[in-house]
């Protein structure tokens, strides 16, 4: 047994470093940047003429169907949708891009539910006292709001990119060489599955462990200003 | 006396248990709202000479391997290939399919030889025989689940080819007549015909040998050349 | 000075501001009372345009804003450039200390240097007593001492009014006493207030003019003496309310 | 392309309605009682003796336990080890009933967490409240706290009952015929993957869309005693 | 009767209850007055067991717990049968009706039937005019309504004893004279009260005694207008503090 844990770590932490990590970062990243995009054009009710209201409501329309699309269907199907679908469309891509678009769209549908929250969970009173001190809507949103919402979003986001991390096994599917794969492989050559999945169940806990660490002191830092509970 | 010990090894009374992928046209798949295809038959037919009857449970390759090990089935049809690393671990009954390999590549390719093969993106599953063989012979190979997602990268131009079974092609052109790929034979010198037969948890010596008599009995009467020609076309069950 | 005219603001099923006209002079400090729900937020509110009334129209100084007609951002921007607004719950921003409380608006909006206008906030936090605490955070000072830092914060973009929702309602007599002295401190050097309060000492105190609010109109303007001798029944009605003894 | 989802469809319904959709429902009652025990264990503190504490410190450690194990690892993992796994050790148990233990397992992970967090958003005023008239802690619990705290945990609580009946296609894994499966099986021999996955896709998508309508309405009647924002 | 004896709390820091030793009689209403942080509620709270001090003995009627030994649920329980709590935020359950939310306790504690319950609910809820309110959520209800809601919900269960902690200083002060005069009936009826206020003019007409709690020390018990008269400095500083004038 410990034979085969030595023989197959290496690989399995190679294709965690060159796969499963890059991926759930990089699809993170661009997944919050989606994810504010999506939530600042469902929670902005712009003031001015019909035709901006017109394409407001547009946007505010398309951005409940991503949500709505991408809550709602099992992100497996998704990744297969993508990397094996739209060549049918003309739209070919190779598996890493595929991949990393699905969880970017998917993270992004999921994370600005929560950013949505977060956002509306900081009372309105701070946007006025923003106002009457004269700040724009760009600087209320930049110095006031999202420095507190960040705070509250915290956790969820934190518990979305785990989610997403776990997640990646997924990209298998696509023919992408991720942890879950290279130990399917090694799995068929020595054929000791459950052994194999216990090895990888452990890597991932560890990663996951690790990253609950961190999301323990950035919570912490993001929480200095709230008075602590008196003992 | 005999008889009993080999049913003691089944996992339900009366039940041959039979694990597969049933994704995989035309060994097994769903047509009509019902599992078919060469081993779903051969599994039923193979059953019945050894007065059993046989259950059909589809899952995923990991978990065929897994679930023979943890006696959820008591036997395997799913083209196996027989290799020494995998006699290590299980038994199997004698070979009911010899295999020739063939490449699969677009109408287009320029590779004529198997031995062309080197840096070129093969698409095969996951830790099988022709994922062997294909890295053996230098190919990048990428990780594809089933069959027609193989095709379809190939189609696609995402990959080059793959090494397969020249039946599974054969059976799938005929469906998709308008395709744009071809098969070429590679000869057994370069990759030996494989031996596909049924796979057994090391713990049912008995029921494995029942099961070579059921086999022997079924290539005497004619029934495997028939599902053979039904199914693929060709015999393929002879060596 | 600050003017409205006719101006009206009508919720869904509230006429919460019915054709109100007033003038508020500059350097002067009034003081608007009057029943829960009568409309003195909606008031205050409307002069920082935190509240946009229906019609009527705002002037200050050489600004004037007709409420029936969009109002440019710039037009906007350039009224609350006038006044400051005090809210009941201070609203102080939790994320920052409460130098930076102070000087993220005048370096934001104003452009002003770091040190000009950290050395503006310390001669606020100065005044109200609270220096030592510049590296704070909010949630680590109590609810008097946050009003104080909230007045200052107002105080640092230099409005020529300072307006104020009920500064200490949301406080225990003891701390209320500390920010009211502030405010009378403030009203005496000449820093022009309009204050809605229900604390009626205060009024009677620091005041020099009182309009009495009732269901969105104006049921007396003039000099606090006379309110408060007033003998007109409403009025009389309304300082018994406010008091125990029958 | 009519021809094949109507040959199709049929067969995907009676697999949602033969095994996704009882596995989720059932996995999730169990998941939801396991969460409740799970997330009071971790929020009480009983008073008493030294053995009490000693005990109640065990069941603490076991209930951490639990919450990290299941949640930082892959489900796919879980669901092997319980299905392949434990027949090792000389527990064995049909599929079905695997499915069900590791999705509520899973499933009671998870909203332990929605669930304490709620238990812990009720102000402790609401405690004492209670505490002055008399109640003791299960009245406490069950008149006044669950009440409330149902109507902060249920979006939370909604959105895993929608994502544990998407993540039921996994069970495939484990030799269930699941929607998703059968939707393999026929695109072997008609080929059209995409197809078939889209089709999946959209019963997917009804069946969450309707889920999600069910939680608005539960929501609104959850909310029935909030003061509604005025316009 | 209540009686404490000896009590202390010492929290982390600060010792909230420095050896207090009083007694309230029954029928009677008693004030207790002090600075913020002086230890009243920490006072209030102990006679309801809500905050669990370190040491001293609480006596209520025939019951006695002693603060240094473990108090067992049924002591706990006793005691508090003996008392009611009303809060400064009214705590009101806010998923239940006002009738669930006066009857609930009754019922549940007292094992009380629907009817009777009931019947009760309406008496009080009539006595404090809020009896067409009774199918409604506390959430449609102003915060004056709701701490008068509180306090029937307190009566329902016919408290000896209704401990109030600064019931009306989260209110409007036209809001908080009408919870002011109910109390002041209460008063006037007999039910003995101890009310931790801030409002002076209350403790001056209604309460009978007051009680001067600074630094978890009680400086002062006595008839009210004793207090008001006295020439203690300490005391007299205190009065000076919740007024403005200088
Ligand atoms: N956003 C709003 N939507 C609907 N009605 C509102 C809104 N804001 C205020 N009102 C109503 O307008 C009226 C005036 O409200 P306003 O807040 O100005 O009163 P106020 O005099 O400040 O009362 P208080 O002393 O309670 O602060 C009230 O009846 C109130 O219910
Ligand atoms: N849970 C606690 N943990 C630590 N210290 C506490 C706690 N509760 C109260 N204190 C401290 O005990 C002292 C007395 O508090 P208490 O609440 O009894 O004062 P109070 O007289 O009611 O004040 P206020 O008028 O502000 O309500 C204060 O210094 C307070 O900070
Ligand atoms: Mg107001
Ligand atoms: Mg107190």
């Amino acid at each position: 047994m410990w034979q085969t844990i030595s023989d197959s770590l290496p690989q399995l932490i190679a294709a965690g470093i060159k796969f499963t990590i890059p991926l759930a970062i990089i699809s993170f990243i661009f997944g919050l940047i989606l994810a504010v995009i999506t939530a600042l054009i469902k929670l902005a009710r712009p003031k001015g003429n019909v035709l901006v209201k017109a394409i407001w409501g547009i946007l505010d329309a398309i951005a409940y169907f991503y949500v709505w699309l991408f809550r709602s269907t099992p992100l497996l199907v998704q990744l297969f949708i993508i990397f094996f679908g739209l060549p049918n469309i003309g739209i070919q891509m190779p598996a890493f891009t595929a991949a990393v678009i699905t969880f970017s769209l998917n993270t992004g549908a999921y994370a600005s539910e929560n950013i949505r929250a977060a956002l509306l969970s900081i009372p309105d009173d701070q946007w006025e006292a923003a106002a009457t001190l004269g700040f724009n809507t760009r600087q209320t949103l930049f110095k006031i709001i999202f420095p507190q919402a960040i705070r509250i979003a915290l956790p969820t986001l934190s518990n979305e990119f785990i989610g997403l991390v776990k997640d990646t096994s997924l990209a298998s599917s696509i023919t992408i060489l991720e942890m879950f794969t290279v130990s399917q492989e090694i799995t068929a050559k020595n054929y000791q599955p459950l052994l194999m999945y216990c090895l990888v169940a452990a890597l991932y806990a560890v990663v996951c462990s690790l990253l609950s660490i961190l999301q323990h002191y950035l919570e912490k830092h993001a929480n200095r200003y709230i008075k602590r509970g008196e003992s | 006396g005999k008889k009993q010990s080999a049913d003691s090894e089944l996992v339900t009374p009366k039940t041959l248990t039979v694990g597969l992928e049933g994704t995989y046209a035309p060994y097994a798949y769903r047509q009509n709202g019902k599992l078919q295809g060469f081993e779903v038959e051969l599994g039923q037919q193979m059953a019945k000479k050894m007065g059993l009857k046989a259950k059909f449970i589809p899952t995923k390759w990991d978990s065929l391997i897994a679930g023979l090990g943890a006696k959820k089935f008591d036997v395997v049809l799913n083209n196996i290939t027989v290799t020494p690393e995998r006699k290590k671990q299980f038994i199997f009954s004698t070979p009911y399919i010899y295999s020739k390999s063939a490449l699969i590549l677009p109408k287009n390719s320029k590779i004529t030889s198997v031995d062309q093969i080197k840096g070129k993106t093969f698409p095969e599953g996951t830790g099988t025989e022709n994922s062997i063989q294909a890295k053996k012979f230098g190919a990048n190979v990428i990780p594809s689940e089933t069959f027609q997602n193989t095709v379809a990268l190939i189609s696609q131009g995402r990959a080059q080819g793959t090494i397969n079974s020249r039946e599974a092609f054969l059976s799938w052109a005929k469906d998709n007549p308008k395709n744009n790929l071809k098969t070429m034979n590679i000869s057994t010198d370069k990759i030996a015909a494989s031996e596909i037969a049924a796979m057994f948890n090391k713990n049912s010596p008995k029921l494995r040998t029942k099961a070579n008599k059921a086999l022997k009995e079924l290539r005497a009467d004619g029934t495997l050349a028939r599902l053979s020609k039904k199914y693929f076309t060709a015999d393929i069950t002879q060596k | 000075m600050i003017e409205l005219r006719n101006v009206v603001k009508q919720y869904k099923e509230k006429l919460a501001l019915n054709d109100i006209n007033v003038t508020f002079a500059d350097g002067e400090s009034t003081v608007i009372v009057g029943p829960s729900g009568s409309g003195k937020s909606t008031l205050l509110r409307s002069i920082d345009l935190l509240t946009r009334p229906d019609s009527g129209t705002l002037t200050i100084d050489d600004l004037t804003v007709d409420f029936s007609k969009p109002i440019s951002q710039k037009e906007t921007f350039a009224i609350r450039r006038k006044s400051g607004m005090v809210f009941q719950n201070w609203n102080l921003f939790p994320h920052l200390t409460v130098m930076k409380n102070i000087t993220e608006a005048p370096r934001t909006v104003l452009k002003q240097s770091k040190e000009q206008s950290e050395q503006r906030a310390h001669e606020l936090l100065k005044m109200v007593g609270l220096d030592e605490y510049a590296d704070q955070y909010p949630s680590q000072l109590s609810g008097g001492q946050q009003q104080r830092i909230s007045i200052c914060r107002a105080l640092a973009m230099q409005p020529e009014f300072l307006l104020l929702d009920e500064p200490t309602s949301a406080l225990d007599p003891e701390l209320e006493m500390q920010v009211l002295r502030i405010l009378e401190n403030l009203a005496n050097q000449g820093q022009a207030m309009v204050v809605v309060t229900h604390n009626m000492e205060f009024a009677r105190l620091v005041a020099k003019k009182l309009i009495f609010v009732e269901d969105g109109k104006i049921l007396f303007t003039g000099p606090t003496e006379e309110f408060f001798n007033s003998d007109n029944a409403r009025i009389q009605t309304f300082l018994a309310g406010l008091s125990l003894a029958e």
